[in-house]
């Protein structure tokens, strides 16, 4: 083994305080090591010069660069490595900055330290092998799963790109909830109109299947290459998709499930799902008495429902503003906790429904109780310590947004996580909303969680353009540190099977061992630590790595 | 003449994950936050990745202390790794709380922001074990 | 598919989210970002809501992926000036600002920073805390290299370092003065130079005689500011930087300026020098010539101390050629430095100089400096017209002569003593006598008693321009005198040179390489007085340290080479000086206060009494460098810097380029909440706005992550949500969309840092809309946050902190509330620059100046091909920018592959 | 809770019957001359033991990489053992299709590096012979769980000495259904009503240090322990045990290495490895040739650390391990 080991000064910052001339002196007599050198910026064009000059001079196999922390300047150092034809992953970064220099002042402790973290990335480096990164082949086909809004958003844009598309619906029609919202706002178009017209372009398609009343039966495989089984009205159908898109939607909450409002006992206690639909066919006196509880089904934690569906309170002001625009004389009143208008131009909405007479109270509504005359709501104005009982004709319940019935099933189906609500849970909340932590399963539109029609038309086509990024190429590139397993070491317990997030570990029942799928791997190395026998190490990790480095700091030198 | 006494100095060794705590550290030094030199940084990608046997190991080879430190539970770039960690290292404490040295293991959650917080727990540790070091 | 090229404009979580799925298709993108780092708003985010996880964990590793993707190109400090559609694409003028950084040699080694003296306000911090003109704005910065921010050029020509021998940082310690930094300025000078506390009483200053201020009304008092500056410190609290040591040995020969400056030099770079003195007391002339009154001994005891402390060892009583010969040291040596000086005063050359009472001035002032006992007459002549001269005069005043005269032998004009020294010499009552010369000296019982002169006129010029003095013939008189002081000049004493050979010139001085120091013999440099005959302290350690350059390079085995030559000092141009006058009004040099004459001529006290640090911050305020915003040039980077990417002269570029289509994510400011009176932000100490909060509350604040206001921990904390927002008054009827999630973050931060903290928020809806935020409010809430349904009438002053009057809602009273800290939730704004970029783009914007989109697919604009995401088109969380960003490349997609 | 009261004989006659088929195997005790032994029968049962007074060796050891197809195993073994087995078959080492697992009441053992010849071997006499725990091996008279209540089914002594067939699984009821008669309430109180306890385990490194200095590292202990599963051990690469060069590099870096090397940290890391699904049967302890307490370690770390997550080795073929798995609001308190 022939080591070179580069100490960077990095102008004052590591000399001032690590005695580098001590280090490299120290080290140009280990064994192993043929060159030893300090220099004022390793990371300049000399510095790099340098580096490669003794690679191709003294035919290094390794390169230990001491310098600035390894989050810093790596792929120009791995360019160097490659440039002199050496494998880049056979280069070990060592911070002596971040990690020595920088955070004490004693000359002798900080060069003492600066040694054994160097002979660390030395032992640890003995053990490096040349890796290569891998190029798996992928499917570009798309399966999306759920014909809503968000579905066929993704579909339109992977079908423009030319991808093929496989779009499956469990019901007979696509569309989902919007096509029966009849004025959307803000936009104020028809549902149906925004369906059809998507329906009509996909259905043009050649690169599109579309599969209606259409159930998944069996989903295998991984990244890159799933085998699915669907059970379609015309039987089995199978295919294989580079790639998935979960958009199953949501469900309406029932508000059944809450004795006291009384739903479904009198007509004349509706949610504003079926004011969107019946909203011409509603029988109303002339000056009607309508009220619009909001929060039904959401933000309850007694019946576990604590989160806020984010678009009841707009669907709300939407039915108070669709009765003042029909009956100028109604008496429309609104009972709320907040009045949640944030979309884009909602609080002017929610002022210009005020301003059309809508009363808003800040109430708890405890009772809805159907009269002759009349529906009497009972509860508490908490704004000013009242109780209240007062008679409407009509009561609209603004109900919030439910997970998929069905969120379990295909959560388990796709071996992907569900939150604490049941709604799909995103690899992470803020910066990797579609991500799932399956990798080329994404999720977008509402079974993620309640969204608008707008936000669900977004949710759709960022998560196919995520999809689209990964798949385009028709191949993809895996990390090189991944887990790979020693099939003559594997005693097959499937221990990292269960234990693996990614879900990229496969038992093969005929050998009795587990392999890793490379394209899935995530590379956090978490089986390699369940693994009571390593027979599964990940990559760049090893335990011997890791054991050497340990020795480093601790054995007597 | 009194006998000088010498400071044993304690040896510490930590596993930090590359997403959390070993960013932390980074930045206490771009930061130039100081902490006693004992404390050396083994990087690992996920602090799932720390196999007990290290720790184990460590302790063996010579170790005051080790800590293995990593994202907080529910921040885990690799999801939940985590909380495997927390389960097997809890474990692991707990089976040195049976040899009587549960101090020399700690479990920390470090965020790659809290470069403070990271300094604070690797001094506090290591000014423990040095106090009980040179107690006797 | 052929290539395509995007344009994403801006650098936040929305344009990096947009570049990188665009790059993941395959798409070439160039990333326009207006600052010097890409991060947006998000990474000056503490944490984010609802997890409460760390923002720059979550975004920076988003960050690093932008910086390795191949497919994207980042041009920080850039920005588009014009857009014209070209077919389906667009063509696009860029404007790259200068960096001043060469970003291909700056290494982020963060040296530059530290030394640059103009403080201005964090853009990242959101103004709470200073950053420097040269900086990296924050740890993860992409592409993390530093900026110069210039904004403008400097109006002078900083004349004044190029005449300073030892190029001392005057712009910057002037700067650091101006600002009340004075340990700063301290810092600075003693960068370039051993000897602050000397050169801040006696240099001879160049520097003001050529101070470009000087061409508008005064030169700056350059030299009392220095002195200034040292006088605010302490020398011996000063403390010794690490040094690694080398193995290597130097000999300095003399511990005067030239010999210590070297040996500070060399012993910051590890080197173990011995400096051997002949006389008892190391500083040379500054020990033994310069006059108590003007340089009090103990202050340059502590500059040499200091030098002590660096490990340098200090010989003293050793002569070379006597008790060592020079070719002994250059064997037990791996370099020698000769900074001997020119210790013996010129002869007059006159009869009757042997007598008793006719003395060397440079013996005269020697004694003195020595505390022996020196009587003078009651009559002292002191023969010469330099600042020896002056000084022997003046101290024989102090000696308790009652009658001392200079006697020169040209006018006024032609004396070298400096003027102000004259000034000083005059106030206290001494005599000039100008163009006159003795020729012989009288005296009884071999003890003088008369002095024969005779008159003189000036003739030709000689070859040092001055006019040469003509004797008068027949002028001759006498005059009485006890004492006779000569002060004519000084030679060298090189004769221990001998042994080895070194060349000499005629005058006795050793002849050096004048740009390295270097004698003919190898390993052997020289400098300062020895080589140039007598010269000015600032000079000597010039070549002090120009030597020590030279052996360090000599003992690292490396060629020797010269120092960058010097620039010249260049003047104001007229027109230029007659522009700045109009700029800058006069202002006077506010002159430094001296001791009343009838006190200093009785003792040797110091003169000169220093600055008030009042008059001192307003002197070095009339710097011109100082007028302007930005980097002022000063160069302090430069010097640090050791790969040398810092390039003044850099100019701004403008590009042209090609992209089939375009995403705009310029994000969003927030509202200055100044002009809503009642709530005294800007005026009230406390009142802040929920992003000053957010970089109080961050470890990579100004405070490092502790909540400080004003240095105290606060234990009231009262958050006004709504500020700006759902208010028509400031012209925002919008729902700013994230300000109730952000104070609710902002509480629980609180509530976990300060156990004890007192909380009220207040709200009109708490509208927690999105996934786990209705949680965290709750949570909020019941961990002791009190929310108070009611936006606040006013913020007072109270007593004891803070009063906030508000009628709460909900229980119908209205309540005051003493707090120590209200935050004000501001809402979101378009980005400065909005209006502009849709200007060149023909873009059409919303009622409240937002980018306008579709309501149905909220990415396309009026113009086809050119896309928005993020807060450009109205406020948005961080999920749904990202759901935007990568909507905005969905449609971008479609739109370069129809 | 039904089951079969077992008549005399009944275990022997249906077993027997079950082994008529040419794939089927009991896998149980045998008298012999003068002890019993594990044994597999395969035509008949001839000299079946329901119960063993000796523990020589975990029965599940034999079992593990079971994965036949098509025969029929049932088990008559000790709780301990079927345990084992169970932790196994989570552990993918046995093929459950094929195996009826039923764990026998034990009355307790002695070790078989005592005088074994003098213990009894039928249920009254052995009862008697154990009234004296001290007869008792240490890990019996601790033990988790000596009732046979885990597996597919258990056969119970009740007061009386009389044995009950109980089913837990529909395998159990299968075996159940080979007894004769006819399914009733089983009596409530049985003959063993609980288990023995240990003390939490608590010892410091000193003591563990001179316990362990008479290791000679031949590792009988993790050969015959029934839930060291591992095909290739890690003690067996260079990781934490280096071996030829990459001792003598170790010798030469550091200047000297004890031999043998690496005792406690073999015993350590093998008691972590171990330390879900040790179910604390001693067979360690009956290998060690030095007599090291390897028991009381083993069991006591064990019992800590299953103790933490609710865990009981064996218990469950449906509990997970507890490393393999986690609940997001659990272990606050692990942070420091």
């Amino acid at each position: 083994m022939k080591t070179g080991i580069f100490i960077c000064h990095c102008g004052h910052n590591i000399k001032h305080t690590v005695d580098v001339k001590k280090l490299s002196e120290y080290f140009r007599h280990y064994p192993n090591v043929v060159v030893s050198e300090d220099y004022v910026f390793v990371c300049s064009e000399p510095g790099q010069d340098m580096i490669r000059e003794s690679i191709e001079k003294e035919g290094l196999d390794r390169v230990i660069i001491a310098s600035c922390t390894p989050s810093l300047h790596g792929e120009m150092f791995k360019d160097v490595l490659k440039k002199s034809d050496l494998n880049p992953f056979l280069l070990r970064r060592v911070s002596i900055r971040e990690h020595c220099s920088w955070i004490g002042d004693d000359v002798e402790k900080n060069t003492e330290k600066a040694k054994r973290l160097i002979l660390a990335g030395l032992y640890s480096a003995a053990h490096y092998v040349p890796l290569e990164e891998k190029i798996v082949d992928v499917k570009k086909s798309a399966l999306i799963v759920g014909g809503g809004v968000s579905g066929l958003s993704a579909a339109v844009f992977l079908s423009r790109m030319g991808m093929q598309v496989y779009l499956v619906e469990k019901e007979a029609e696509l569309g989902g909830h919007v096509r029966v919202l009849k004025n959307i706002w803000p936009s104020g178009r028809d549902g149906k109109d925004i369906i059809d017209e998507m329906v009509k372009e996909l259905e043009g398609r050649r690169n599109v299947e579309l599969f209606t009343s259409t159930a998944i039966s069996s989903f295998e495989g991984f990244f890159g290459n799933y085998e699915v089984t669907l059970d379609t009205p015309v039987g089995e159908k199978k295919l294989t998709a580079g790639g998935v898109i979960i958009a199953i939607g949501f469900s309406p909450f029932d508000p059944g499930t809450k004795p006291e409002l009384n739903y479904g006992k009198d007509k004349r206690i509706i949610t504003t799902l079926d004011f969107e639909r019946n909203a011409d066919a509603l029988q109303l006196p002339e000056n009607p008495r309508v009220a619009i509880l909001h929060c039904i089904g959401s933000r309850d934690e007694q019946i576990g429902k604590p989160y806020c569906s984010r678009v009841c309170c707009v669907n709300a002001l939407r039915v108070g503003d669709a009765i003042k625009n029909r009956y100028g004389d109604s008496y429309v009143e609104s009972f709320y906790m907040d009045v949640r208008a944030h979309p884009r131009g909602g609080e002017e909405y929610f002022e210009d429904t005020q301003e059309k007479g809508v009363l808003f109270t800040r109430a708890n509504v405890a009772e809805i109780m159907p009269m002759p005359t009349g529906v009497m709501i009972r509860g508490e104005d908490t704004l000013f310590g009242e109780t209240f009982e007062r008679e409407f004709d009509l009561v609209v319940l603004s109900i919030g947004m439910s997970p998929p019935a069905d969120s379990k099933l295909i959560a388990s189906l796709f071996k992907v996580t569900l939150d604490k609500d049941k709604f799909f849970l995103e690899a992470h909340i803020k910066l990797r909303p579609f991500d799932t932590a399956v990798k080329g399963i994404f999720i977008a539109g509402s079974c993620s969680g309640p969204k608008d029609v707008e936000e669900s038309i977004n949710h759709g086509r960022a998560s196919a353009v995520k999809l689209f990024g990964f798949l385009n190429l028709g191949y993809a590139y895996v990390d090189p540190f991944i887990a790979h397993v020693d099939p003559k070491r594997c005693s097959g317990c499937r221990m990292c099977e269960q234990a693996c997030v990614a879900k990229a570990i496969k038992y093969d029942e005929a050998q009795r061992v587990v392999h890793v799928e490379d394209a899935a791997c995530m590379g956090c190395g978490l089986c390699n630590a369940t693994c009571p026998s390593s027979a599964i190490s990940l990559k760049g990790y090893i335990d011997c790595m890791i054991d050497d480095e340990i020795s480093a700091f601790l054995e007597a030198i | 003449m009194a006998e000088e006494k010498i400071e044993k100095n304690p040896e510490i060794v930590g596993f930090a994950c590359s997403y959390c705590t070993f960013k932390a550290s980074e930045m206490a030094g771009s930061l130039r936050m100081k902490y006693p030199e004992g404390v050396k940084l083994i990087q690992v990608p996920c602090s799932s990745r720390v196999d007990p046997a290290f720790v184990i190991k460590a302790i063996f080879e010579g170790a005051d202390g080790v800590f293995v430190a990593g994202c907080h539970p529910g921040d885990c770039h690799f999801i939940k790794g985590n909380y495997y960690t927390r389960r097997k290292i809890a474990a692991l404490k707990e089976m040195f709380d049976a040899f009587s040295m549960k101090d020399k293991l700690r479990l920390f959650w470090v965020s790659a922001a809290e470069a403070r917080r990271f300094v604070e727990k690797v001094t506090g540790m290591y000014n423990e074990i040095k106090e009980k070091k040179n107690a006797g | 598919m052929a290539e395509k090229n995007v344009l994403v404009i801006g650098g936040g979580i929305g344009g990096i989210t947009a570049a990188l799925e665009l790059a993941s298709c395959g798409v070439r993108v160039t990333m326009l970002e207006e600052g010097p780092s890409i991060g947006g708003r998000m990474i000056q985010l503490d944490k984010t809501f609802p997890t409460l996880d760390c923002s720059t964990c979550t975004l920076s590793p988003k960050m690093v992926e932008v910086a390795l993707n191949h497919n994207i190109e980042i041009l920080s400090w850039s920005k588009p000036m014009a857009v014209r559609k070209q077919g389906a694409g667009f063509q696009v003028t860029i404007l790259k600002k200068a960096r001043y950084i060469d970003i291909k040699k700056c290494t982020a080694c963060g040296s530059c920073s530290p030394g640059c003296p103009v403080l201005m306000k964090s853009e990242f911090n959101m103004g709470t805390g200073p950053r420097k003109a040269v900086y990296i704005p924050f740890p993860q910065a992409i592409p993390n290299k530093a900026s110069i921010d210039k904004r403008e050029d400097r109006p002078c020509k900083a004349a004044c370092v190029d005449a300073c021998p030892i190029h001392t940082n005057v712009l910057g310690y002037l700067k650091h003065i101006s600002e009340g930094r004075f340990k700063d300025a301290y810092m600075l000078i003693r960068a370039t130079n051993p000897f602050p506390s000397v050169c801040g009483r006696v240099c001879y200053a160049p520097c003001e005689g050529v101070c470009n201020r000087g061409q508008l009304d005064d030169p700056l008092a350059i030299r009392d500011l220095k002195r200034f500056a040292v006088d605010q410190f302490d020398v011996g609290s000063l403390e010794v930087p690490q040094i690694t040591k080398t193995e290597k040995k130097v000999a300095v020969i003399g511990a005067g300026p030239a010999g210590l400056s070297c040996a500070h030099d060399l012993a910051v770079e590890g080197h173990d020098v011995t400096v051997f003195e002949v006389l008892p007391e190391p500083g040379g002339m500054l020990r033994y010539a310069i006059p108590e009154y003007r340089l009090p001994k103990e202050e340059l005891r502590k500059e040499i101390g200091y030098i002590e402390k660096l490990g340098v060892r200090i010989q003293c009583g050793t002569e070379i050629g006597k008790d060592i010969a020079l070719d002994t040291i250059k064997n037990d040596f791996d370099a020698v430095f000769i900074g001997t000086g020119a210790p013996k005063g010129l002869p007059l050359g006159v009869e009757g100089e042997d007598l008793a009472g006719v003395v060397d001035g440079i013996r005269f002032l020697r004694a003195v400096n020595s505390g022996e006992p020196v009587k003078t007459g009651k009559v002292v002549a002191v023969i010469g017209g330099g600042n020896t001269a002056v000084d022997c005069a003046r101290t024989a005043k102090r000696l308790g002569s009652e009658s001392v005269k200079l006697i020169y032998r040209r006018t006024r004009d032609e004396m070298p003593a400096a003027n102000e020294e004259i000034e000083a010499l005059l106030h206290e009552g001494i005599e000039i006598q100008f163009l006159t010369t003795p020729v012989r000296f009288y005296g009884e019982k071999g003890n003088l008693s008369q002095m024969e002169c005779i008159r003189m006129e000036l003739g030709e010029p000689d070859a040092s321009g001055r006019r040469r003095p003509v004797a008068l013939k027949g002028s001759e008189f006498s005059m009485p005198v006890d004492s006779v002081i000569t002060a004519l000049g000084q030679a060298t004493q090189t004769s221990f040179t001998e042994v080895l050979e070194m060349s000499l010139a005629k005058s006795g001085t050793i002849e050096i390489d004048p740009l390295t120091g270097a004698t003919n013999i190898g390993g052997i440099f020289a400098g300062g007085d020895v080589s140039t005959g007598p010269a000015y302290v600032v000079d000597a350690i010039a070549a002090g340290q120009r030597a020590a350059r030279s052996i360090i390079c000599y003992l690292k085995g490396e060629e020797i080479t010269a120092a960058s030559a010097k620039e010249k000092p260049e003047k104001l141009t007229e027109t230029e000086a007659a522009e700045l006058k109009i700029k800058y009004p006069r202002l006077e040099r506010i002159p430094m206060p001296e001791k009343k004459v009838e006190e200093r001529v009785t003792n040797f006290g110091e003169v000169a009494v220093g600055y008030s640090p009042e008059d001192a911050m307003a002197e070095a305020s009339r710097c011109l460098a100082g007028q302007i915003e930005g980097c002022i040039q000063c160069g302090e980077c430069d010097r640090r810097c050791d790969v040398k990417a810092v390039d003044y002269n850099m100019k701004d570029e403008i590009v042209e380029m090609e992209f089939d289509s375009i995403v705009l994510a310029p994000g969003f400011d927030l509202y200055d909440p100044t002009e809503k009176r009642e709530f005294g932000y800007g005026t009230l100490d406390g009142v802040i706005t929920g992003i000053e909060f957010e970089r109080i509350c961050s470890v990579t604040g100004p405070t490092g992550g502790d909540i400080l206001l004003k240095g105290k921990v606060p234990k009231r904390f009262y958050f006004i949500q709504c500020v700006g927002s759902r208010d028509r008054q400031s012209g925002a009827r919008f729902c700013s969309r994230v300000c109730c999630m952000y104070t609710a973050k902002h509480a629980s931060i609180v509530k976990d840092r300060i156990k004890d903290a007192e909380i009220y928020v207040s709200y009109i809806d708490v509208r927690a809309y999105g996934k786990g935020y209705e949680e965290f409010y709750k949570n909020t809430q019941e961990s002791g946050t009190f929310y108070i349904r009611g936006i606040p009438g006013e913020v007072t002053q109270g007593k004891n902190g803070l009063v906030v009057r508000v009628e709460d809602m909900l229980s119908g009273e209205m309540r005051e509330i003493e707090v120590d800290v209200v935050v004000l939730a501001t809402g979101v704004r378009p980005r400065k620059g909005t209006e502009e970029l849709c200007d060149i783009m023909s873009l059409e914007r919303d009622e409240y100046g937002f980018i306008r989109a579709d309501s149905i697919s909220p990415s396309r604009t009026n113009v086809d091909g050119i896309f928005v995401c993020g807060m450009a088109s109205g406020p948005k969380d961080i999920p749904d920018t990202v759901a935007s960003g990568g909507e905005a490349a969905a449609r971008c997609m479609e739109y370069i592959n129809q | 809770m039904q089951g079969k009261k077992i008549k005399n004989g009944g275990i022997e006659s249906a077993l027997g019957h079950f082994l008529k088929d040419e794939q089927h195997l009991v896998f149980g005790f045998e008298k012999g001359k003068d002890n019993v032994s594990h044994h597999v029968f395969k035509d008949s049962l001839d000299h079946y033991a329901p119960l063993n007074p000796v523990f020589s060796a975990n029965g599940a050891l034999y079992l593990r990489r079971i994965f036949a197809k098509g025969a029929q195993i049932v088990l008559m073994l000790r709780p301990c053992e079927i345990r084992a087995y169970v932790e196994l078959v989570k552990l993918t080492q046995i093929e459950r299709e094929d195996v009826i697992a039923v764990s026998v009441d034990c009355l307790g053992t002695i070790s078989s590096k005592e005088k074994t010849g003098n213990a009894p071997t039928d249920v009254d006499p052995l009862r008697e012979y154990f009234k004296d725990p001290e007869k008792m091996r240490w890990a019996c008279r601790v033990c988790r769980e000596r009732r046979g209540v885990v597996g597919d089914a258990g056969i119970r002594i009740d007061k009386n000495g009389s044995l009950w067939a109980i089913p837990y699984t529909g395998k159990g009821e299968t075996f159940l259904s080979l007894l004769e008669g006819d399914a009733e309430a089983v009596p409530e109180d049985m003959f063993i009503v609980s288990s023995g306890k240990t003390e939490k385990f608590q010892v410091d490194m000193e003591t563990f240090s001179k316990d362990f200095s008479k290791c000679i590292m031949c590792m009988n202990c993790r050969d015959m322990c029934p839930v060291c599963y591992c095909i290739d051990c890690v003690f067996k690469g260079d990781e934490y045990l280096p071996k030829g060069d990459a001792l003598l590099n170790k010798i030469f870096r550091t200047g000297s290495v004890d031999i043998p090397q690496g005792k406690e940290l073999f015993h350590l890391i093998r008691m972590f490895h171990v330390s879900q699904t040790c179910v604390g049967c001693g067979a360690c302890e009956e290998a060690c040739p030095q007599g090291i307490p390897l028991t009381q370690y083993f069991k006591g770390i064990s019992e800590r650390l299953q103790g933490m997550f609710g865990y009981m080795s064996g218990r469950s073929f449906e509990e997970p391990i507890p490393y393999v798995t986690f609940l997001e609001e659990e272990l606050k308190d692990a942070e420091d």
